[in-house]
């Protein structure tokens, strides 16, 4: 009982177990099993009411040849498409630059009642791949052809 | 007396007698050869184009940055476990070069973001979790600055890498479950090998810069406190005779 | 150096010849890089934590909490060390203080503080008496009480008694044996001025050389 | 038996500082005045949007609790340092880690006092409505706080005996809270709105195992951080 020492060495270990044992809850605990990251516009439309004005994200592809750009007034109207649901997206402000038609992006904001939904935050889901061009692509044509605000294919 | 010479003798024994200026020097210059290499024979990527070049030196930084801040954390306990003064001295430089390699991430990590994201900073999971790293490793160095004893901020130094090592992986994981867009860690199978090998050679070549300089800075770490403790022997002495 | 039980050290010194020290690495508040110390045969390093229950040290600053009341002081300390309350008003009454023993010790006058420092001593009831320049800020009767502290604290526990001071004429017929500390050790010890009994040591302290 | 006795000692030195710190009391004042005004402030930058304060009012209460909540943590251990208590505290028998957790116990009586307080103001400022599901948000504001008080109590054990200690503590301190104000913010905010995207669950167990390591940690590295 007296030994300091021996007491010290124990709460040493007994806190290594304890932390360990949290971050391995942490990692194989799957805690994030149920969170749901995005609605797919199926989940999204599939949740009645309850959808209408709250803060949600909805992730899907942006529907090809959906694409309203307007350059002066920065307003972006976009579909995004998951299978055969759409819903209508309005933004302000600039996409960023990836953004074009078949990428991946997740909005955040509000569907509003009127089957609109009020995009707060726009956000490509790059992929992690990194691709040398196939034959006949040049590259960053895409880019380009984005920045002059018109509607990639 | 002996007590005296030890750090000295521990300062030019053999493994630390290594003449690390020149491996420092060959490791600068396999890293700029790396970075040509790279430049030069991997084609422009299909989204990016020549921008993912910034790729061979920002993620090797970033790799290189947590193994420095994995020594910080090794020295850290294992001076808590011993107690040696070598080991504080070891933490200590890990974490200054750590704060420099967090701190270029952080800086190519913006200058990739703009043309790419459209935005110098981006709140996502990479990012931050790298700028608190940043932070961290700031407030370990700050925490030196401000304590005088020398055993005193062994000990709180090495506490607060330990407590900073344990957080970093709870930082990241909160982050990517606060922003979870960021691209999930290029592996073999989503990187063209014309852009996997360069990465690996830069990350390499950038191991050794780093390895030299923690080893430089330890070595003159060693030899100012071996300074510092004959002049306080001396200092001890002399007030000695004189009494 | 070896003190034995029954017997009391004086330490006197220049400021700065390590004596504060010397009794902060007794009392297990700081480590002694080199040397060792024995307490009834036992290591320190080894055991601080029973060290810590055999050893009271009182320092030149009284370590009490302004905002709490005398009472409350030795409340605290009697939770911390496990002792009932019982013999809380009796210590009061002991160090003169159980009139004011209500009152916070903010508006104590620094004699009345070290007077209270005392009174958390004598609950502590120590076998080794560490004390760093106990005379400080006392009056007479001060003075006085803390050599009777020292003798009962001795008396009851055939303990020991380290006293760290600066003028000898206070702690008269109270020592047994006067050591002078330069630059961190001993240069000087005087003869015993009474013989005791030796019973094995109750503490031995070794240098580095 | 060893237990019971760190148990006592631990409720001695939380008794004593929350005694020390009812006869001063300015302390409580101060702090919680701060959190108000930090809030204020919040409510000053963001402009009269309505939507907007409600949005981020989790996010203006968290700030204002940790930046009033630091100034606590350094005051707990001036009383030791201001007349030399400290040492004799260490030195009487015993484990050191139960003064660490008395000194906690206390820091978290005293957190969530100011609590108690700046919440409702927060609410009132900032035009918040806790739609049912008022316990979940109690539950995620403790585990919050026990997080904050257990690290801030740690830190503070080494920045209030530094040169600048005033600067030190938030510059450890903040880095820290990451995740857990992360957490917190996320699992208040989501249960503010209904949690639709059914995130609070994972925040909440994020929160558990954040405090679950740092009490263990902190309890095991305060004899380290206080010896020296």
């Amino acid at each position: 009982m007296s030994n300091a020492n021996g007491r010290k060495t124990a709460t040493v270990v007994i806190a290594s177990v304890i932390v360990v044992g949290a971050f391995t809850y942490l990692m194989l605990g799957n805690i994030e099993g149920d969170v749901v990251y995005f609605y797919t516009p199926t989940e999204l439309l599939s949740k009645g009411d309850a959808a209408y004005d709250r803060a949600v994200r909805l992730g899907g592809q942006v529907s090809p040849g959906s694409v309203q750009w307007n350059a002066e007034a920065l307003d972006l109207k976009f579909k995004v498409r998951e299978g055969t649901k759409e819903v209508l997206v309005h933004s302000k402000g600039a996409p960023p630059q990836m953004f074009r038609d078949g990428m991946g992006v997740v909005v955040e904001g509000r569907y509003r009642r009127d089957g609109v939904f009020e995009s707060k935050n726009l956000m490509i889901k790059h992929s992690e791949e990194y691709r040398a061009p196939k034959a006949g692509e040049r590259p960053q044509e895409m880019y380009r052809s984005l920045m002059k605000g018109g509607t990639a294919s | 007396m002996t007590a005296s010479t030890m750090p000295l003798a521990a300062a030019s024994d053999r493994r630390s007698g290594l003449p690390w200026g020149w491996i420092a020097v060959g490791g600068v210059l396999a890293l700029v050869a790396a970075q040509v290499y790279g430049v030069l024979t991997s084609p422009p990527d299909r989204d990016m184009g020549h921008l993912q070049k910034i790729m061979y030196l920002h993620v090797p930084a970033a790799w290189n940055a947590f193994i420095a801040f994995f020594v910080v954390a090794v020295a850290s306990l294992r001076y808590l476990w011993k107690g040696r003064a070598a080991d504080d001295l070891l933490a200590a430089s890990a974490a200054e070069i750590g704060s420099l390699l967090t701190g270029l991430t952080l800086a190519l990590g913006m200058l990739w973001g703009k043309p790419t994201w459209g935005i110098w900073w981006t709140w996502e999971p990479r990012t931050t979790s790298t700028a608190v790293l940043f932070f961290m490793f700031l407030a370990y160095l700050i925490l030196r600055k401000f304590v005088d004893d020398p055993e005193r901020r062994a000990q709180w130094s090495a506490v607060v890498g330990i407590l900073g090592a344990l957080n970093v992986p709870i930082v990241y994981m909160s982050v990517r479950w606060w922003r979870t867009l960021h691209q999930v860690q290029g592996s073999p199978m989503t990187l063209d090998s014309t852009y996997y090998i360069p990465l690996r050679i830069n990350a390499v070549a950038l191991m050794i810069v780093l390895v030299a300089f923690i080893a430089h800075r330890y070595r003159s770490a060693m030899i100012t406190q071996a300074a510092d403790d004959l002049e306080d022997r001396a200092a001890l002495m002399e007030g000695g005779s004189r009494a | 150096m070896t003190v034995s039980p029954g017997e009391v050290l004086g330490i006197e010194g220049h400021n700065g010849s390590g004596k504060s020290t010397l009794l902060r690495i007794l009392a297990t508040s700081i480590r002694a890089t080199n040397g060792s110390v024995h307490l009834f045969g036992r290591d320190i390093r080894q055991h601080p934590d029973w060290a810590r229950g055999q050893v009271a040290l009182m320092s030149f600053t009284p370590g009490l909490y302004d905002d709490l009341t005398a009472r409350e002081n030795l409340v605290f300390a009697a939770n911390m060390l496990g002792r009932g309350h019982d013999g809380i008003d009796g210590v009061l009454e002991r160090v003169g203080l159980l009139r004011e023993s209500g009152e916070k010790v903010r508006t104590f006058s620094s004699g009345m503080q070290r007077r209270l420092a005392l009174g958390r001593l004598l609950l502590q009831a120590p076998r080794v008496l560490l004390l760093d320049e106990p005379y400080n800020s006392f009056d007479r009767a001060g003075v006085a009480l803390v050599n009777e502290v020292v003798r009962e604290v001795i008396a009851a526990e055939r303990g020991t008694a380290v006293i760290v001071l600066h003028d000898r004429h206070s702690a008269a017929g109270l020592l047994d044996r006067v050591v002078t500390m330069q630059q961190g050790r001993f240069v000087d010890a005087t003869a015993p001025t009474r013989v005791v009994e030796h019973a094995g040591p109750s503490l031995v302290m070794g240098g580095a050389s | 038996m060893s237990l019971r006795d760190d148990w006592r000692r631990a409720r001695a030195v939380a008794l004593k500082d929350l005694t020390a710190e009812r006869r001063s009391r300015a302390g409580l004042n101060a702090v919680t005045f701060l959190g108000v005004l930090v809030l204020m402030l919040f409510g000053f930058a963001l402009g009269p949007d309505t939507e907007a304060m409600r949005e981020a009012a989790v996010g203006a209460i968290w700030l204002a609790i940790l930046f009033s909540g630091v100034l606590a943590f350094n005051r707990c251990y001036q009383l030791e340092l201001d007349g030399g208590a400290l040492e004799p505290l260490l030195l009487y028998p015993g484990s050191r880690w139960s003064i660490f957790v008395g000194k906690v116990l206390a820091n978290l009586a005293f957190v969530f006092l100011v609590e108690l307080i700046v919440i409702p103001v927060a609410m009132v400022l900032f035009h918040v409505v806790v739609p049912g599901g008022a316990l979940a948000q109690i539950a995620v504001l403790v585990l919050g706080t026990i997080g904050f008080v257990t690290l801030g109590t740690f830190y503070a054990a080494m920045s209030s005996r530094s040169r600048s200690r005033e600067v030190l503590l938030p510059l450890l301190l903040f880095p820290m809270m990451i995740p857990a104000l992360l957490a917190s913010v996320q699992a208040s905010t989501a249960l503010l709105s209904g949690d639709l995207m059914r995130e609070a669950g994972a925040w909440v167990r994020l929160l558990i195992a954040y405090d679950v390591i740092f009490v263990a940690a902190s309890l095991a590295a305060f004899e380290f951080a206080i010896e020296v």
